[in-house]
């Protein structure tokens, strides 16, 4: 049915002469153009979710759709999350493509059961015969000084679950075309959406709409350097950068590179990199034991075994449940963190 | 039959609906008596002595059922009951790992199957052989879920039967977004291609959010759904009091949707009300909880065992009201049916399982290929690589290679 | 108020339960009218117009109501509007990370918050700050929640008021076990002491699988748990048919305990009903559903904007409903109260509120170290290196070292 | 309240003359004796689950226990995992140490948000004011021949979520002692139980009913040896001591530890014996995705950096979900792969 999302082809054309192909974006109106863009191109998508409807979400990334296409391909859902992502799945077995809203990733978890039970398992159940192209879109990540829930990372869980495709973006342009080659690929996919970026002027980026998309399940070196490998994904790909700039400053080339796809990985850039720098920080948000960093220092370790000149170093969340927000500053990886680490890595 | 017009207006003359909330003492008592008919509340049009009885609200839905059809029925219980436990035998035999039996639960499941249409969709759990059957999936691809060759292996879309559901409850959800799915594809309405969703789920499942989920859901978008709950009075070892005060039908009443019981061990009148339910959902009065009344006869699978928790009594009790055997009274007394026939089904049933014994027999394993296939709709280089490295691994040993 | 014997004695006369189990078109025409008041269903014992409707059913429950206690229920709405105003006001100023108002539910919560006995246990949501009050939580106490120097700071058990829970539906779950361990030690029946349990939730959470499981716990284990759902017509942009067709105190019908329905803006009804319901509960007679039919006033928090899915019409109408307003009203017309004594209400409120904001704006942060405590209640090798690698680091910028 | 774990003094005495102290038990009779002593020592004790009363649960790990200690102890409850885990938190608020046993590690994620959202985080939450000591056994792991969702090992999972204690026994002395325990750790504990291992009859093992148990979050060496360390848990602690003495016949020693607190992790024994053997292959049924076992790798590699002389390798399952149980020999770790990884981790 859909093209392989692996292809390099662009999924969408511009649907008006009178649209600018260009536009300067923030993350979170870009994914509001890569969903409305997806709902033109293909009818079967649909968005379901709590308030995603006349609210446009309570981060407004469905602004607009369900006034322009419908109360039938916007369905605000009723308050349970095993609901949404148990009749996504069988919307999807109709030959539906929906894609869920999790308000904030700390309310995933009432759905978690469908969404390993049978959301990543019902295409390995059925060797293949029933597909089930639903998107997960969750908003995660901490610093926007909330609540409890409102502020976690618990995208390695899903990671550890086979079956489920699980990516992160972490720029206005990957935000436009990742959520149109997930909602394109016949794979359940968890899309992790950088929340305290949503509306970051500062990643404000020109959006070419007719460019050529990279690969969706691919990581990319955003910054080239010498001195050793940093590794992030989401949120923490910013604070990288910018650690990054730092250290140039001070004199040490950081090469910095984003996942993307979270799990399966695509570690081959990493390891390519780090055969190169023999050092390697893996920043994530998330609390370390058991996660995703955990996993890429089990591999570079094996992989690049004898090109390693310090341990890989993890900065990470603590493990503990997220704090109170008015500590969060000391809980979040940030750019002081991250120097602090490559300095120890340098060093070693 | 209610008309979408009988639910959107109202009426005169109800009574308060507070009070109507407050459930009377009889109400809560029937609940605790979980191994009683119900009496009055139940829908029967066959009794366990094969005496029809009528039914102005039902026999609307069986003017087509002649001797012929009872015939067919009659002949569809006996097959999948033989199947059953030829099933049986074999896994006691080593030849599958597991069996789940239908025992007793042949005219909930055979009725229940027979009223849909080629259209509709069903959702199943793990004991639905008989609605599988019913379905033209061949009981040969039931085999490799309990010989543990594969996970479910049948034509899902071709037969209109998803894969079966071991978690209690999911396939509730699922089947609530399939029938949405319906509605919204615009299939739902008087046209003779309207088409209805029918999912199955046990007594014990009633407990589980995921079919209240399933219950908001439906009711919420009119979803084409009939909810079958096969109370067979056990949840594994306990018994349908743990689950509920009320009978289960009587869910539906919370929700603001139909909810009705039916013997389920009476297969006319399983074929009547879910047909009457599945007419509902096609029209758009959807949804409609089915609680079947039946039991369970048998272990709840192979590795149970069942005198740990329930007299024997009980199962004397309701081999009296054995499902098969009403109908083949009453095709006696009626005329529909002679000892000739019933020996041919007997000999056919006898020859349906000796082939379904032959195959399972004749089942090879998978290779170990498998194991990694259909993980992700398109490659992945980390599974494919644990793949290779993993079967030239194995391939060593098959070369008599050291590890 | 019924008794046990009531409740397990069989009685004749009623109808068939099948029948019963299919609501009528009205009731559920009545759950699509989210915004009515439901006629009928509502038991008001004070009325919009400050007058005093007489119940058989309920007056009992307020023998001990004389001017005094009506005087201290209007005190008590007073000061917890000026207080929820007062914190709303601070969100805007940024000494607040976010408010979540209560603004409207001030009757729900101050009745059935003072119809709990000391021995009582409270499980809040996350906007039952009128409860808290009524517990005996200072109010400061709730401001860390929402300034984020903690995730709830009080004395649960002294108070007998659990932690907010934001995750919706857990603690109605969480609930249940409590009140199942209140049955068990023997704290249900006829002594002065015995317990029981609220759990207060909203109109949306009515859908989540945790709530449902919690009326299946209760029912089976005859838990004494008040379910107390606060239908404020909103959850968050979501108008109640998003969640259900039949009025939601009726879906405690299919479980088989009582539901009703209370105008929610009436404190001496929510007292009445809460009492009676907890009354029965303490007897062995619960659980017990109350809907409390109110309305969301202001934003679901801080952080919401209603414009965009809701008309300022209904906020309108809703306001000739207000709950203090009523109480005052009757207060004056009885000769309760005179003006002096609101204005000394006014002024006690505002001071109550000067006090809030003066704590508010001293109050510290949290410490670095308090991240990595109580995480466990016995020391983790693992999290102490962690504390200790941090702490280090952390010291060294303060020293103006490196990082 | 109760005392705590980590000591090392006996949690129970013999309770009748009668009764021997020291008997030859499976390790699922001995998880049944020593939920019994539990019961015997502490009346707030309660045990919860689907069919743990008449039935004793379907693997018979509760049998007895309804009829000695009544229903109001041992709870049949209604079929659903989130109101077994939230009705037990709340059980445990009010002062009761509920027991709950999930039928199969499948059927776990219905409780998943409850373990999550409310297990894990009320003792943080509250600063520790609100205890909720829930012990949820957890029958896990594969080898038994059965169809979906009865053979998964999805402890990785819950090693994630900070506040949880993950604890897993590989013999009758430990199924005894670990589970009272457990039992009596104020913390929440995900108590992992080898499945097919309970009956197995060559690891019936004498339990002394008054010996001192060792302390419950502590790993054990469980066999001495120079040449390479194996590191694994539950029910592949047997197939590593069982490679061991195969290579033992090479001429090959292999140190063995058992984990046993699976989160948070003790890693020092095998840090310390990693310095000694400079090769350590980590061993678990579990996917290896962000896994326990990429933890390890992950610590060991940063803790025994210069001590490696080759990278930590993982014999794990499959990064698929866990396959048809008639392929189930390839994907678990047996004695041939853990040979082979020390073979490829001595030859590195
Ligand atoms: C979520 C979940 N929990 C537990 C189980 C284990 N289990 C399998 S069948 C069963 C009892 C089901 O009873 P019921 O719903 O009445 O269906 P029946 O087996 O009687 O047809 C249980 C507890 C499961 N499969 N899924
Ligand atoms: C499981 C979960 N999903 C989503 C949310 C986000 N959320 C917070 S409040 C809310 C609406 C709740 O509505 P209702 O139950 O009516 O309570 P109200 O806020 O109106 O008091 C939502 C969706 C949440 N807190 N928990
Ligand atoms: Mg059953
Ligand atoms: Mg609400």
């Amino acid at each position: 049915m859909a093209a392989p999302v692996t292809s390099a082809k662009p999924v969408t054309e511009t649907h008006t002469e009178t649209q600018a192909t260009v536009q300067k974006l923030t993350i979170g109106k870009a994914l509001n153009a890569g969903l409305r863009a997806a709902m033109e191109a293909d009818d079967k998508v649909i968005m379901m979710g709590e308030d995603v409807g006349k609210l446009g979400g309570v981060f407004r990334i469905t602004d607009g759709l369900q006034k322009d296409f419908g109360e039938h391909r916007v369905l605000d859902t009723p308050l349970a999350e095993s609901g949404i992502i148990g009749t996504a799945v069988g919307l999807a077995v109709r030959g539906f493509r929906p894609v869920c809203e999790i308000q904030f990733e700390g309310f995933i978890f009432p759905g978690f059961d469908q969404i390993s039970s049978q959301l990543a398992k019902l295409h390995y159940r059925t060797q293949g015969e029933v597909k089930v192209p639903v998107v997960i879109r969750v908003p995660f990540g901490g610093g926007i000084g909330a609540v409890e829930h409102h502020s976690e990372s618990p995208e390695s869980l899903f990671s550890h679950i086979a079956g489920l495709r699980v990516v992160s973006c972490s720029n206005p342009v990957d935000a436009y075309w990742m959520i149109q080659q997930a909602i394109r690929c016949d794979d359940p996919v968890l899309f992790f959406e950088p929340k305290r970026l949503y509306h970051s002027g500062a990643l404000k980026a020109p959006v070419d709409t007719t460019a050529t998309p990279d690969p969706l399940f691919a990581s990319r070196t955003v910054r080239q350097g010498t001195a050793a490998t940093v590794v992030a994904y989401g949120p923490s790909v910013p604070v990288c950068l910018d650690a990054a700039s730092a250290a140039a400053e001070e004199g040490r080339s950081l090469e910095v590179i984003d996942l993307r796809t979270l799990s399966p990985l695509d570690l081959e850039p990493v390891f390519e990199s780090v055969r190169r720098t023999g050092r390697l920080i893996a920043v994530s948000e998330a609390q370390s034991e058991s996660s995703i960093t955990s996993e890429i220092a089990a591999r570079v370790q094996q992989e690049c075994f004898y090109s390693l000149e310090a341990p890989v170093l993890r900065v990470t969340g603590f493990d503990t449940p997220y704090p109170p927000a008015k500590l969060e500053e000391h809980y979040l990886p940030d750019l002081d963190r991250v120097l602090h680490a490559v300095d120890r890595a340098l060093e070693w | 039959m209610s008309s979408p017009e009988q639910w959107t207006r109202p009426q005169s003359g109800a009574g308060s609906a507070a009070t109507a909330a407050q459930p009377s003492p009889e109400q809560v008592i029937a609940g605790l008596r979980a191994t009683t008919e119900g009496g009055a509340e139940l829908t029967q049009l066959l009794t366990p002595e094969g005496e029809r009885l009528p039914s102005p609200q039902f026999d609307p839905y069986l003017t087509d059922v002649d001797a012929e059809t009872l015939r067919g029925l009659y002949r569809d219980m006996v097959l999948v009951r033989r199947a059953d436990r030829e099933c049986n035998a074999m896994q006691r035999q080593g030849q599958l790992g597991i069996w789940v039996p239908l025992l007793g639960q042949e005219a909930a499941q055979v009725g229940s199957g027979r009223a849909l249409q080629p259209q509709d969709m069903a959702f199943p759990s793990y004991r639905e052989h008989g609605v599988a059957y019913t379905r033209g999936v061949d009981f040969t691809e039931l085999l490799g879920i309990f010989r543990c060759t594969d996970h479910s292996q049948w034509d899902f879309a071709g037969h209109r039967f998803h894969p079966y559901t071991i978690v209690i409850g999911n396939q509730v959800l699922n089947a609530a977004g399939y029938a949405m799915g319906q509605k919204f594809e615009g299939k739902v309405g008087e046209e003779p291609d309207a088409e209805a969703t029918i999912c199955y789920f046990g007594d014990g499942a009633t407990s589980q959010g995921d079919v209240h989920e399933g219950f908001v859901w439906a009711a919420v978008y009119d979803a084409p759904l009939v909810f079958f709950c096969q109370n067979n009075q056990w949840a594994i070892s306990e018994p349908t009091e743990r689950q509920s005060r009320l009978p289960l039908y009587q869910r539906a009443r919370g929700y603001g949707f139909p909810g009705i019981r039916v013997d389920g061990n009476d297969v006319l009148a399983c074929l009547a009300v879910t047909r009457w339910a599945l007419e509902e959902c096609r029209r758009g009065n959807g949804p409609v909880l089915i609680e079947a009344y039946t039991y369970r006869m048998d272990a709840h699978t192979t590795t149970d065992d069942p005198t740990r928790y329930r007299l024997s009594d009980e199962l004397e009790a309701w081999k009296l009201k054995d499902p098969i055997e009403r109908v083949r009274v009453h095709l006696s007394r009626s005329g529909g049916a002679d000892q000739d026939y019933f020996d041919e089904v007997q000999a056919e049933a006898d020859r349906f399982a000796a082939e379904l014994r032959d195959f399972c027999f004749a089942m090879p394993d998978p290779p170990p290929e498998r194991l990694f296939s259909s993980v992700y709709s398109e490659p992945s280089p980390q599974l494919d690589a644990q793949r290779e490295e993993y079967l030239a691994y194995h391939a060593g040993f098959a070369d008599g290679g050291h590890r």
